[in-house]
């Protein structure tokens, strides 16, 4: 590979992490499908996707050959083009953010420097900010051109409330931006290097945890999830916006939704978590934490598999203790390390926030219309702008 | 390459536009201007406008044409009618914007012979920049803004709180 | 093949816009088009605002008052949109028209 | 020092009382009101105090006021000898009337009014003393007067009051327009209205300027000052509660007059036609108003000529080059005459508004405080030594003696008329036989131990040496040469007066109205004030009444202006009648007219810009 210009190695690496990462992340969101399932069912003491494959792990490769191969129905009197054009802007907008988030820190690839990243843009969260808030067409035009007052409703709503939650959202986001003093994500990220003391949502003077919950709150809002899902409210509104979507375009929605999702736990991890930075720093032994998560997991899965009943675990559990097993022996390779370990480190935080989005779904009910707007005008809103101007006193008078 | 991002853009622009006058729909109208604001902000970022792109899609096509797209599904406006007519219009619309844009085109060719544009050329629109002039010499006119952003919100309120009778 | 944009072409691209925009103000006869319409007239403004910053900035950090100056328009555009918007909504309430021809109070 | 806090106390007195006071009690008002003034005098004192000698004006600039052109006006005060004595007058007395107004006006509606007013007078009467430059010291000069016809006009309820009070505002527009035209030629010429500049620069200037600005200066003084020939206001100015008129009318307002012209000495040294004018008018003034006092029997109108006359000493005084003594004529007349104004009150008060000396009498018994102190007064205007009007007096007498004689002559004669009045009038109302029906009760302590304070000041007050205090003040000024022999002549005329009174009064009453019906025509001029009031009502106000009727009203305003005006509006309508075809409430109508108006404006511009149209070429 010596042999190749930079133009050359751009391209070829871009491909490369283009493909990687698509296909990762189709795979995410797919199987973040199932986790859901599988932690709301245990919230509810029950098992959850079980029949397809092994614990149900098959189940979201059925749901998609369940999707594309139903019949792509489009009802009459609808608003044909934008019927059609709805769905493919909410996926679009939605995987459009993901381009530019960076997932760990530049790596060395064939003696070249690259990031593990799609693009590096230097104002990448107002990149991000302008996408998502481009993402409400989608819903409004697939509430408007489905010709159904239902639809219609989700459709306003989800106007209404996506346009209301992008201010504290936007003010939640400015305030760990003066921190740090930057809107390049990688450094954002560089500017919480350290320990988890670095952070910004622990940042001394200032820790933003108002804002960090802020900035949660807002984007359960944005992405129209539990409990601000007042947009799909199944007893109020049958589907919502897509109601009228069946196959694909409803399997559209359904993806810009979690990838949505995904998009602002990447931003919160990014903004507030210290991105791929570990809670605290390698000498005092945190590149040894995934070795003893995997190898624990492993070992967890071993002993299962000693006491499986069902015929098919004592195959499964005996080789994803392995898998386990052997992935913890990769972290300790110390070629891989240098990219492995940030690496877990985003896929963690990333992971415990899209936890936290399924366990709230699993807990909270949902919120009635007139208290959703007045909770983000009358709370979140002032508060979001107090947050801001004690931050903004605080990085003034810092020296 | 910039000539090429400039046509595509350009053309995606005009043609959007057409599409926003001759669409008998609001709606169609109004994602199609959101069309051209975001070709136009592509065309920003050429110009070495970072930030005003960034601005563009956020303010104009993220939040002003929402709106739009809101009060139009609120009002569930349908297809125009065509009743109503204006004498002067009929009469000296054409001319005149043929004349209006015919006038502006020969000046702008006449005026602007040489500059050129392309990619990176200006480096001063960027956040920074943006954000030093805003909060230096041109401190009074922001704030001066805030209070109009506040003027505005409080007349919308007022307005829309209107009851029908 | 030209390698760089001549700065005419934009200005005459902003020319087209806004010309677009004047027409879609003289010959719709729905409200929200009407401002629509308008939006896009300042939309072309703006535009001619960016492209004279650079022609007046070149590589140097000069010339940033065209920016500048789109950016208030923004600003004010938003604002304008929020007030203009409810003006519709309260027009519409009174009179259950959107047809700008049927609004003509102030007629001598 | 903060100079500033010094008016702004009174102000914020005004601010407070004015905008709440109908909702406070009275003790709140009083408080707020007493408080302002005295904390004001205490500022004062230790402003003073602070400052030093004062050799030089102590000058404190807080921001600039005006600029427009070459005009630069700022908000200056500045504090020098004769601003100080004037500060303490003001405050000083100002507090004493106060103190007194709580127990005066106690049984009066409009309580917190009053004081607000009083506190607003004090305020402009400070800014007018601190003023460091003629346009702040007009600012005062006007404010003043506002605060004197709303107090003059305070029983509103009252046609006399309402009409005294709008006759005090225009008399005073006449003397406000000769201050303007002063003030424009002064800064045409100096190019400033600092006093410091003008000043430094008047030595150098043209004398028939300056004489052109002093008298423009005197028209201004004259009409403050209730000079002839504006004097008529004052007498009708005691319309008014009583304490107004012994602050504003007697001790402080008036006397800004004498403060203005001795202020701008540096101008009228280098004028002496002016000074010469001075002169006459003060003393003429002085004899015209003490012969009309000597027959009136208000008892606040006595006092009230009384004060127009001893202003014309003071004018005497500065007319001759004696600023320092009229200034000194200035403190004791502001120490007697309230007392004798705060006294009247006292009487007046005792008598439940009585105020005609001819019901009057006896009344030395009934309230012993107010006779006393009034005496005290009495014997200090009278010229007795060693008591303090004497030696002001004297003080002016003597310049005039060696400026004019006829003048000194003249002031003497003034000074035993002066006697009499003043005792004519204590003689009906405290001696013989009490003649009215009201039963007399003695004044709260709250009013008589103000009127001790005065009538110690005014025994005392003539050892306060004001011209050897002004000395260095008014360098330049020529010096009076001492002639001891003089000092009899005035105390002679001052016992006869006395004399005269007594015999009149006490021992012969008969003796009076004889005199006035064997002397009726004499009499009934006098008791008439020589008909002045009558003869400008022919003169003046009724021409200008005809005139604005007739001419102005019915001719030019009905005929001309209305007429063109109406004319006016019938085309514009004929226009507009055409022109509202155009106006067809059709938007995209107007939308059209605007882009031809547009696209208009583009080809003008760039054919118009020819030289860039042969450029692009």
């Amino acid at each position: 590979m010596g042999d190749l210009t930079n133009q050359q190695f751009f391209l070829l690496i871009s491909v490369v992490k283009v493909v990687v990462v698509f296909a990762v992340l189709m795979t995410v969101l797919a199987y973040l499908q199932w986790v859901e399932r599988k932690v709301i069912a245990h919230i509810q003491v029950r098992p959850g996707p079980y029949r397809v494959g092994p614990h149900g792990l098959l189940q979201p490769l059925a749901d998609v050959i369940k999707l594309v191969t139903k019949e792509d129905l489009i009802p009459p009197h609808v608003s044909k083009p934008f019927y059609i054009l709805a769905p493919f802007l909410a996926i679009t907008f939605a995987l459009l953010s993901i381009s530019v988030i960076p997932f760990g820190p530049a790596i060395t690839v064939d003696g070249r420097e690259t990031y593990m990243q799609l693009a590096n843009l230097n104002i990448g969260v107002l990149f991000i900010l302008a996408v998502s808030s481009m993402g409400v067409y989608g819903i409004a035009l697939a509430g408007w051109s489905s010709n159904n007052k239902y639809s219609l409703l989700g459709g306003l709503r989800s106007s209404a409330q996506m346009i209301s939650y992008e201010l504290p959202l936007s003010l939640a986001i400015a305030a760990p931006l003066l921190i740090s003093n930057t809107l390049d994500l990688r450094k954002l990220v560089d500017s919480q290097e350290g320990s988890i003391l670095h952070w910004n949502v622990l940042h001394m003077p200032f820790p933003q945890i108002f804002s960090f919950i802020i900035f949660l709150i807002a984007a359960f809002a944005e992405t129209n999830r539990v409990p601000f899902d007042l947009p799909e409210a199944e007893n109020e509104l049958v589907a919502g916006f897509h109601t009228e979507y069946s196959s694909m375009k409803f399997a559209s929605f359904f993806m810009a939704e979690y990838a949505n999702m995904i998009t602002v736990s990447c931003m919160a991890t990014l903004l507030f978590l210290g991105g791929w930075v570990a809670p605290w720093p390698a000498e005092y032994g945190s590149s040894f934490v995934p070795v003893v998560i995997f190898a624990a997991a492993g070992l967890i899965a071993l002993y299962h598999a000693s006491q499986a009943k069902l015929k098919m675990d004592k195959l499964t559990f005996p080789a994803f203790g392995v898998i386990f097993l052997i992935i913890a022996a990769v972290f300790l390779l110390p070629i891989v390390q240098s990219w492995l370990l940030p690496l877990f480190w985003f896929c963690a935080k990333v992971g415990a926030i899209l936890f936290t989005f399924i366990w709230i779904r699993g807990t909270l009910p949902r919120f009635r219309y007139d208290q959703l707007m007045g909770f983000t005008w009358k709370f979140l809103f002032p508060v979001a702008m107090l947050n801001l101007l004690v931050t903004g006193f605080l990085v003034a008078l810092r020296p | 390459m910039d000539v090429i991002l400039f046509f595509v853009f350009a053309i995606i622009a005009v043609v959007c536009a057409i599409n926003v006058v001759v669409q008998t729909h609001p709606i169609s109208s109004a994602i199609s201007l959101v069309g051209v604001m975001g070709s136009l902000a592509v065309l920003y970022l050429l110009l070495g406008a970072e930030f005003l792109a960034a601005a563009q899609v956020i303010v104009y096509a993220g939040a002003v044409m929402v709106l739009f797209v809101f009060v139009i599904m609120l009002l569930n406006a349908g297809t125009e009618k065509k009743e109503g007519k204006s004498f002067a219009v009929q009469l000296l619309g054409v001319p005149l914007l043929v004349a209006l844009l015919g006038i502006v085109a020969f000046f702008v060719q006449r005026l602007f012979p040489t500059t050129t544009v392309h990619f990176g050329g200006f480096t001063g629109g960027g956040v920074h920049e943006i954000g030093m002039a805003l909060f230096g010499p041109y401190l009074l006119p922001f704030e001066v803004t805030s209070i109009l952003i506040l003027i505005a919100i409080v007349g919308a309120v007022v307005l829309a709180r209107k009851e029908m009778d | 093949m030209l390698a760089e944009v001549p700065i005419s072409w934009f200005l005459t691209l902003s020319a087209i816009l806004f010309a677009l925009g004047v027409a879609g103000f003289l010959f719709r006869r729905s409200i929200i088009t009407v401002f629509m319409s308008i939006e896009l007239m300042l939309n072309a403004v703006n535009l001619s605002f960016v492209t004279f910053s650079y022609h007046h900035g070149g590589a140097t950090h000069q010339g940033i008052e065209g920016h500048l100056f789109a950016f208030f328009v923004m600003v004010v555009a938003a604002a304008e949109a929020a007030v203009g918007l409810a003006i519709i909504l309260t027009i519409f309430k009174n009179r259950q028209t959107l047809n700008i021809d049927d609004i003509e109070s102030m007629k001598n | 020092m903060a100079l500033w806090l010094i008016p702004i106390l009174p102000f914020a007195g005004f601010v407070i009382n004015g905008l709440f006071g109908r909702r406070f009690s009275k003790a709140v008002v009083n408080i707020v009101a007493i408080g302002s003034v005295v904390l004001a005098f205490a500022w004062v004192l230790k402003t003073l105090l602070g400052l030093g000698s004062l050799e030089t004006a102590a000058t404190e600039h807080y921001f600039t006021w005006i600029q427009s052109g070459n005009l630069n006006i700022g908000c200056d005060f500045a504090v020098d000898r004769l601003t100080a004595i004037m500060l303490l007058i003001v405050t000083g007395i100002g507090s004493l009337i106060h103190i007194y107004a709580m127990g005066y006006m106690a049984h009066e509606g409009g309580y917190y009014r009053f004081f607000a007013y009083m506190n607003l007078f004090m305020f402009f009467m400070l800014v007018l003393v601190l003023a460091a430059n003629y346009l702040l010291l007009f600012v005062g000069w006007e404010g003043v007067g506002l605060c004197s016809y709303l107090l003059i006009g305070f029983y509103f309820d009252k046609q006399f009051a309402t009409n005294a009070g709008n006759k005090a505002f225009i008399v005073n527009r006449i003397g406000d327009f000769g201050f303007s035209l002063a003030m424009f030629l002064i800064f045409v010429n100096f190019g400033s209205l600092d006093f410091g500049k003008v000043f430094h620069q008047a030595p150098a200037a043209d004398t028939g300027l300056l004489t052109t600005i002093g008298f423009l200066l005197l028209v201004g003084a004259c009409g403050k000052s209730a000079q002839l020939p504006l004097y008529v206001w004052l007498p009708d100015a005691m319309a008014g509660p009583t304490p107004v008129s012994a602050l504003i009318h007697a001790a402080t307002m008036v006397t800004a007059g004498v403060y203005m012209t001795a202020r701008s000495w540096p101008i009228y040294i280098h004028a002496p036609t002016a000074m010469e004018a001075i002169a006459i008018m003060g003393v003429v003034t002085a004899f015209f108003s003490a012969s009309i006092g000597l027959v009136q029997n208000d008892i606040k109108k006595v006092f009230a000529y009384s004060t127009v006359s001893q202003l014309g000493y003071m004018f005497l005084g500065v007319g001759c080059g004696a600023f320092s003594a009229g200034i000194w004529h200035v403190m004791t007349h502001a120490f007697f005459k309230a007392l004798l104004f705060l006294g009247s009150g006292s009487v007046i008060h005792a008598l439940s508004g009585e105020q005609d000396l001819r019901n009057m009498g006896g009344l030395r018994t009934k309230i012993p405080i107010t006779f006393w102190t009034m005496m005290c007064a009495s014997v200090a205007i009278a010229g007795v030594p060693p008591f303090s009007g004497f030696f002001s007096k004297d003080a002016i007498l003597l310049a005039a003696y060696n400026h004019a004689p006829w003048m000194y002559w003249l002031g003497v004669l003034t000074a035993g008329m002066t006697a009499f009045y003043v005792f004519r009038a204590i003689f009906l109302a405290f001696f013989g036989e009490y003649r009215g029906h009201a039963h007399p009760h003695e004044s709260p302590p709250v009013m008589w131990i103000p009127l001790a304070i005065l009538g110690a000041l005014s025994l005392g007050g003539g050892f306060i040496n004001i011209p050897k205090f002004l000395e260095g003040f008014f360098q330049g000024v020529p010096e009076v040469p001492e002639n001891s022999s003089l000092m009899f002549v005035s105390i002679a005329a001052g016992l006869i007066g006395i004399s005269i009174a007594a015999w009149f009064y006490l021992l012969k009453p008969a003796m009076a109205d004889s005199l006035a019906s064997s002397l009726k025509l004499i009499y009934t001029t006098l008791y008439n004030k020589y008909f002045v009031d009558e003869i400008y009502d022919a003169t003046v106000v009724k021409p200008i009444v005809g005139g604005s009727r007739w001419v102005l009203w019915k001719g030019a305003d009905a005929g001309l202006i209305d007429g063109s005006v109406n004319g006016l509006g019938a085309a514009s309508q004929g226009a507009g009648g055409i022109l509202r075809k155009l106006q067809s409430g059709n938007i995209r109508s107007y939308a059209t007219w605007v882009l031809l108006g547009s696209v208009l404006a583009i080809v003008v511009l760039f054919i118009a810009s020819t030289n860039y149209w042969g450029g692009l070429q």
